[in-house]
């Protein structure tokens, strides 16, 4: 049908906690195609992150369900996927993620060599003998040094930076079709950072993969992504190229989160650093209509009773009726 | 890791020696220690050579360090009552109750280990319950009580099991419940809460994102973790098991040490106590040992010195 | 993964403890259980009663008991005393061809040797040899004892010496034959483990076959615990046990394939009461007689003891002297608190009751709990002091007299069969002029009466002065108080033959064998 | 086992009390803990018989619900006709002065211990430390024996064995406690202002530490009970004619083919006050020590 190794629409995803119901994800869509990074940016808790493993089937249980809207992975359709299939086909194979924090994403307890052998094993069904061969293969290309020797070491003999690509390895070990990176930069030191935004795309350029980049950071988000999806509250509210988006911004929202970090090159509203009035709204108790607002300098009567859709706006979405 | 056992053996070093210093004086308030170092036919002369020959004259200390010498070499005199080196008779027996201590303990992990994952997986479910009341009944109920259920139970009225004895598998059955239900609470609670760490964790969420199996990331990458705590439960319950096997082998008529000492006490058997004592507070440091070095096994942290 | 190793070291432990605990069940060989252990393998050095389960097996002596009580020549051929006027020999004649397990033919040396050592003072059984002054050999199978004065208990004691092999001995020294005793009884020593078994083999060069042992070999269990033993017999384990539970021996009697035999024990329950202390309320005879009759034993046998003891005043029947009309004190507590209130003690006397237990005979602890209750509702307060038989011998290792300032409950044999003189002279003769080496009591008169027993050689006078001896004892209850005789029950598969013999306590292993018939019934016993 | 593992398993009672709905207050635990206290105290006037007495034509009477049973005697009776509930109060009177005292000796030397240890640190500290590892590592079972074999038991020397194996509870406690105190303002002020030492052991750390000694002494209880039944089912603790529950659950073991009620009952006995005292206990630190409560 098309070029989109991931296409999700109207994903809902709700969080069931004693308190009440979080509508963590909001009917949200968005594709990504084949070599494709889309930028998936929004604040803590703005629901990016969920997003993100709702995509893996990966909620937190029994709380995390998905309840409506479908994602679909080169045409299939994953939502409605039981665990057991999920683990065996989809994650590690087809879809694969590189987490937030590589000091603690590592079990301290087994070898390296046996942690990315583990999905090569679980889904080649290859002796462990190969699949360790393999994996030494995977750290080679991840840039890990000398890694026929590295592979029985611990994760605490290697080095923050290092920690990241054997993640990445164990990741992309199997060729999934799309990876999605949660934060992955955030824990590092800037340098590293770049070394490993570099790795990523040239893991990318390698594989043809698609990339959802998740990312609080819209300067790290600048300079990987192809296209950015910006969330507030549980719901995308703008889509763009980046180059676009960041020339330049159309949703409040987006306008806000721009105006509120200080760039080299970009100049603010004011001539001073900004940021968006109020907080953003209880995700247990969301607004009527148009979540962000009672925080909008723009807002209509309107907009306290209907939710703006997000409506596609000459290669650009947006959902905001002013706006449009 | 080579300092931190060194530093654990030089402790366990200072325990025995303590215990040996505990049955010192214990043998000093029991009287005349010539008495119990003698054959029963020695003569005055001879009680005096010995006087001479052992200093009872001398400083309390120097006797202290005399007696220290002979548990060195495994000499703590001959039973009274068998007119055997006590250390053999105590010796003999050790296979026995360590059998006991171990199904005891392996009792309680094979118990533990699935109340603990699944009460974590599956918390406030039935499981959970369950593992609470095993808990809390574990730590209020003597294990020479549950012996006796056990035996009244099992034994008497269905008659499944033998009641008394060491003899086949089916006698170590009841035994080892006896004595591993004590553990079985604390080691649950232990890997329970945690299990419900590492599940959260950022590994078991990466090894899930690469679609390993439900199964194989509790029982093989979670479980591995939890390890570590579960070692230390077992290295603190240890003694206790020592401890509690003295009752329960009497409960069960096991021939092992604790009965043998609580009959040498009847008996007034004092060098077969003195030897059972130290070699249990021996056993206890060896096995604290051990279980320090399982740590450098399940943690590779531990064995490279973090 | 980590769970399943667990289980499979679990596994692995249980198959390996399977693997060692497998029954031996060859058919030539048969395993037993004992309620009890003797500690001594040395005859000569024996200081408690058990120690015969071993001796008897092992050694042997000059003379025997047959199954009817009756004293019969065994070692010796033929034997006679000599008595003149200021001296009493004893001829003896060995019999021949008797060898030891090693080989070496048993001779007269070996019985010098054995005297010798029982003369040494640590021996603990030199009372039976006490006036015997010299063993003079006049060949391999002729010698002559020499009596300092006439003494009936050598006799009375099957001329006493053991048959212990001389050349061996000395040989392997001491420790060696502490190790690996031999002698040349019917079975042979293989090995031993304290508290756990004793397995032996028959010795096939035994020179008595007409009671020789069937089995090849027998494994001997060691199982104090009543419900240890019983589940032993029960789930097949041994094939014969002894002290079934009194309240078990009805089941007992009723279960397939199973034969019992209800035997009397030589024994006695046996209060000791402390009459010498100073300030011991038993210096007084009628805190004594308070105490026999504070306690109703009809209802002990009748009720614990399941109908398994028989009330005894001093002597059983069959023992010399026995007096059929001496009837035991009755219970009657008011009797017993008025003789305390007359004694000084109308508001009650606390005193240490020592508790003196042994698995041999049933349910000693609790009958010695109920004595002492029985005691405290006429204002005889026990502080109770349980302690097990071996804790009384090895206290008794150190002093000459136990340090007992109270009351003591515990078995001890009051001439049974035979006469009481050696066991009066331990308890009733002031400085322990008998087995055991202790007494508590002291009074001249009867020190006296008990001496000249010990000197008397003719039955009928004897008889007289025992039965005079009894009453005054009885009356002023001296030298403790004699209560009940138990009855031991023996238990055994009907695919054996066991026939009792009276020594150590009815546990000889003398004939015992397959019964390929099932038929085998065991020889009838007196009483 | 270590205390603080001690304070921290047990509140496993806490949410055993939430689940069963009396979170607040633990009504059933105290009433247990509170018969067992006045079977301790009054027993001599609610005992149907005396413990001791004996009747042997009605031994082995089942409990007065069960067919043979009698109305004198509830529970039944043991193997020598005594009145088994009889038995039970004369037993708990027994357990609870036997805890009492050990509670407080072992209290006592503990806390004192545990104080200066955490105050003065240095050698002293060492040297109580190096005590308490030694005493944890010598079992406390073998150690009674031990003593039993060489001196004799009874009530004194129970308590002294307990003493001996559970000082370290207080010790090590106390000690974390004084030592993190020690580090605050007011001490340091106090020590600065020239405070005596006593005065501020007593005006400073005792308040602070005393609720976690009533929360530990609470717990003790009923370890101690369960301590002492052990002893005295081995023969090494109360000896007859004092009555024990331990002792009692000896006696019947011979029992067990014939007559069930022999042991059952005063296992029941044991468990029910180990229960109620942890319960309380949990209920106590939570109210008096939140510090204490299980995150």
């Amino acid at each position: 049908m098309s070029t989109n190794v991931l296409e999700v629409q109207d994903l809902q995803t709700h969080l069931h906690l004693r308190r009440g119901v979080v509508k963590a994800v909001n009917q949200v869509s968005f594709s990504i195609a084949y070599g494709e990074t889309l930028g998936l940016i929004g604040e803590s808790g703005s629901g990016k992150t969920m997003t993100g493993l709702s995509l893996l089937g990966l909620l937190p249980r029994p709380a995390g369900r998905i309840v409506g809207g479908s994602i679909r992975l080169n045409g299939r359709e994953l939502s409605q996927l039981n665990q057991a299939t999920y683990a065996a086909q989809i994650r590690g194979k087809e879809i694969a993620m590189i987490s937030q924090d590589p000091m603690t994403s590592l079990n301290p307890v087994f070898s390296i060599g046996s942690q990315v052998a583990a999905p090569i094993r679980r889904h080649r069904h290859d002796t462990d003998q190969t699949a360790l061969a393999l994996a030494t293969e995977e750290l080679h290309r991840v840039r890990v040094p000398s890694p026929a020797l590295r592979i029985s070491h611990f994760p605490h003999q290697f080095s923050g930076g290092m920690r990241q690509r054997v993640i990445a390895a164990m990741a992309t070990a199997c060729r999934p079709n799309l990876l999605i990176a949660d934060e992955p930069t955030s824990a590092l030191d800037v340098t590293i950072q770049v070394q490993l935004m570099d790795l990523l795309d040239q893991l990318q350029d390698e594989s043809g993969a698609g990339l959802l980049f998740i990312t609080h950071d819209l300067g790290v988000a600048a300079s990987l992504c192809d296209r950015v999806a910006v969330m507030y509250a549980g719901s995308v509210v703008e889509t763009a190229a980046v180059t676009d988006l960041y020339a330049a911004p159309a949703h409040p929202y987006t306008r806000g989160l721009l105006a509120s970090v200080p760039r080299i090159g970009i100049k603010t509203e004011r001539g001073r650093l900004f940021s968006i009035p109020g907080t953003p709204p209880d995700p247990l108790d969301l607004p009527m209509g148009c979540a962000f607002a009672p925080r909008c300098d723009l807002v209509k009567d309107r907009c306290h009773r209907e939710s703006p859709p997000l409506i596609d706006k000459g290669g650009r979405e947006i959902a905001c009726f002013e706006v449009q | 890791m080579a300092r931190y056992l060194f530093s654990r053996l030089w402790q366990g070093l200072i325990a025995i020696l303590g215990a040996v210093l505990i049955v010192f004086i214990a043998q000093r308030l029991a009287g005349d220690p010539l008495a119990l170092l003698l054959p029963m036919d020695a003569s005055e002369a001879d009680f005096e050579a010995l006087r001479v020959e052992l200093g009872l004259d001398q400083p309390l200390l120097v006797q202290f360090f005399r007696f220290l010498q002979s548990v060195l070499v495994g000499d703590f005199g001959y039973s009274y009552q068998w007119q055997t080196p006590a250390l053999d008779l105590i010796l003999d027996r050790l296979p026995a109750t360590l059998e006991l201590a171990v199904a005891g303990l392996l009792f309680a992990i094979v118990l533990a280990i699935p109340l603990g994952v699944f009460s974590a997986l599956y918390q406030d479910s039935w499981v959970d319950r369950v593992a609470k009341v095993f808990a809390m009944l574990g730590q209020a109920i003597p294990s020479f009580w549950i012996g006796l259920l056990l035996i009244l139970f099992f034994a008497v009225t269905l008659n499944w099991l033998p009641a008394y004895g060491r003899g086949n598998l089916s006698h170590l059955v009841l035994p080892a419940i006896a004595l591993g239900w004590y553990p079985v609470a604390a080691m649950t609670r232990t890997l329970r809460s945690a299990m419900l760490d590492i599940l959260q964790s950022d590994y078991i969420r990466m090894a899930r994102s690469v679609g390993l199996s439900e199964r194989a990331i509790i029982w093989k990458y979670a479980l591995r973790n939890a390890a570590v705590p579960l070692a230390t439960m077992i290295g603190v319950y240890f003694a206790n098991m020592l401890g509690g096997a003295f009752v329960v082998e009497v409960v069960f008529a096991w021939p092992g040490v604790g009965r043998t000492v609580v009959e040498a006490v009847f008996n007034r058997d004092f060098p077969v106590v003195q030897a059972g004592v130290i070699l249990s507070a021996v056993v206890f440091v060896l096995v604290n040992l051990l279980v320090d070095l399982s740590y450098g096994l399940i943690d590779p942290r531990i064995r490279h010195g973090r | 993964m980590h769970h399943s190793r667990g289980i499979a070291s679990l596994t692995a432990l249980l198959c390996l403890s399977a693997a060692v605990f497998a029954a031996d069940t060859r058919d030539d060989t048969l395993t037993i259980a004992f309620a009890a252990e003797a500690t001594q393998v040395d005859p000569t050095r024996t200081t408690a009663g058990v120690d015969a389960y071993f001796m008897s097996l092992f050694f042997e002596q000059l003379l025997s008991t047959a199954p009817d009580l009756q004293r019969i020549n065994w070692l010796a051929e033929k034997w006679s005393i000599i008595d003149t006027n200021n001296a009493v020999k004893i001829k003896v004649k060995v019999r021949e061809g008797v060898l030891f397990h090693n080989g070496d033919e048993l001779t007269t040396e070996d019985f010098r040797f054995a005297y010798q050592r029982m003369r040494e003072p640590t021996s603990g059984v030199s009372v039976y040899v006490r006036y015997i002054t010299d063993v003079e050999i006049h060949n391999r199978y002729e010698m002559t004892l020499h009596l300092s004065q006439p003494d009936p208990t050598v006799v009375l004691s099957n001329l006493h010496i053991w048959a212990l092999p001389k050349a061996y001995f000395e040989r392997v020294g001491e420790a060696g034959f502490q190790k690996h005793p031999i002698g040349t009884g019917p079975w042979k020593f293989v090995s031993r483990k304290p508290r756990e078994e004793l397995i032996i083999e028959r010795f096939d060069e035994y020179w008595n076959k007409d009671v020789q042992p069937g089995y090849k070999r027998l494994v001997i269990k060691i199982i104090p615990e009543d419900t240890t033993r019983v589940a032993a017999y029960k789930t097949g384990a041994v094939d014969w046990i002894d002290a079934v539970p009194p309240a078990q021996a009805a089941e007992f009697a009723t279960l397939p394939n199973t034969r019992v035999i209800d035997l009397p024990a030589p024994n006695n329950m046996f209060l000791n009461l402390n009459a010498i202390d100073r300030d011991s309320p038993f210096r007084d005879p009628r805190v004594r007689l308070a105490v026999a009759h504070a306690v109703d034993y009809d209802a002990i046998i009748k009720y614990v003891l399941f109908g398994k003891g028989i009330r005894t005043a001093q002597l059983a029947p069959g023992t010399l002297g026995y007096d059929p009309d001496l009837a035991p004190h009755p219970y009657d507590p008011n009797r017993a608190r008025a003789l305390l209130a007359e004694a000084g003690y109308a508001n009650g006397v606390g005193i240490n009751c020592y508790n003196l237990t042994t698995p041999r005979e049933p349910y000693m602890k609790e009958i010695g709990e109920t004595i002492y209750a029985y005691l405290a509702q006429v204002g005889i307060n026990c502080r109770i002091v349980q302690l097990e038989y071996g804790a009384w011998i090895n206290v008794g290792r150190f002093n000459a007299r136990p340090w007992m300032d109270g009351l003591q409950s515990t078995m001890w044999g009051q001439g049974l069969p035979g006469d009481p003189t050696t066991a009066w002279g331990g308890h009733l003769h002031s400085n322990g002029d008998g087995w055991g080496g202790y007494s508590y009591h002291s009074d001249a008169k009867l020190d006296a009466r008990v001496k000249e027993l010990r000197t008397l050689i003719n039955d009928d006078e004897r008889a007289v002065k025992i039965k005079e001896l009894a009453t005054l004892k009885h009356k002023l209850a001296a030298g403790g108080i004699p209560t009940y005789r138990p009855i031991i029950t023996f238990a055994w598969r009907d695919t054996v033959d066991f026939k009792p013999w009276p020594t150590a306590f009815w546990r000889a292993m003398r004939q015992i064998g397959p019964c390929p018939s099932r038929a085998c019934t065991p020889t009838t016993l007196p009483e | 086992m270590g205390a603080e593992s001690i304070l921290k398993q047990r509140s496993i009672f806490a949410s055993l009390r939430t689940w069963l709905g009396f979170a607040r207050f633990p009504y059933i635990a105290m009433t247990v803990l509170g018969l067992v206290l006045v079977a301790a105290f009054f027993g001599s006037w609610i005992s149907p018989h005396s413990a001791n007495e004996i009747d042997l034509a009605m031994r082995l009477t089942p409990p007065a619900w069960l067919d043979g049973g009698s109305s004198a005697h509830i529970l039944g009776t043991d193997n020598l006709g005594r009145d088994i509930l009889s038995r039970l109060i004369a037993g708990a009177r027994v357990s609870v002065t036997i805890a009492a005292y050990a509670i407080i000796l072992s209290g006592a030397l503990g806390t004192f211990l545990g104080m200066a240890a955490g105050y003065f640190g240095g050698w002293i500290d060492a040297i109580i430390s190096r005590l308490i590892d030694i005493q944890m590592s010598v079992p406390s079972i073998p150690l009674a024996m031990l003593f039993v074999a060489v001196l004799s038991p009874g009530e004194a020397m129970v308590v002294f064995i307990i003493v001996l194996s559970y000082w370290t509870w207080y010790a090590r406690i106390v000690r974390g406690e004084v030592l993190s105190l020690r580090e605050r303002d007011y001490i340091a002020l106090a020590k600065v202002a020239g405070v005596s030492t006593p005065v501020i052991f007593i005006r400073h750390l005792w308040p602070n530490v005393l609720n976690t000694l009533l929360v530990l002494a609470t717990l003790q209880f009923g370890s101690v009970i369960v301590f002492e039944a052990g002893l005295s089912f081995l023969g090494l603790g109360i000896q007859p004619p004092d009555v024990s529950w331990g002792g009692m659950l000896s006696d019947g073991r011979n029992y067990i083919e014939v007559a069930w009620w022999l042991i059952t009952m005063p296992g029941f006995a044991i468990m029910m006050a180990c229960l109620a005292s942890n319960i309380v206990g949990d209920w106590l630190r939570d109210t008096l020590d939140p510090r204490l409560k299980q995150s």
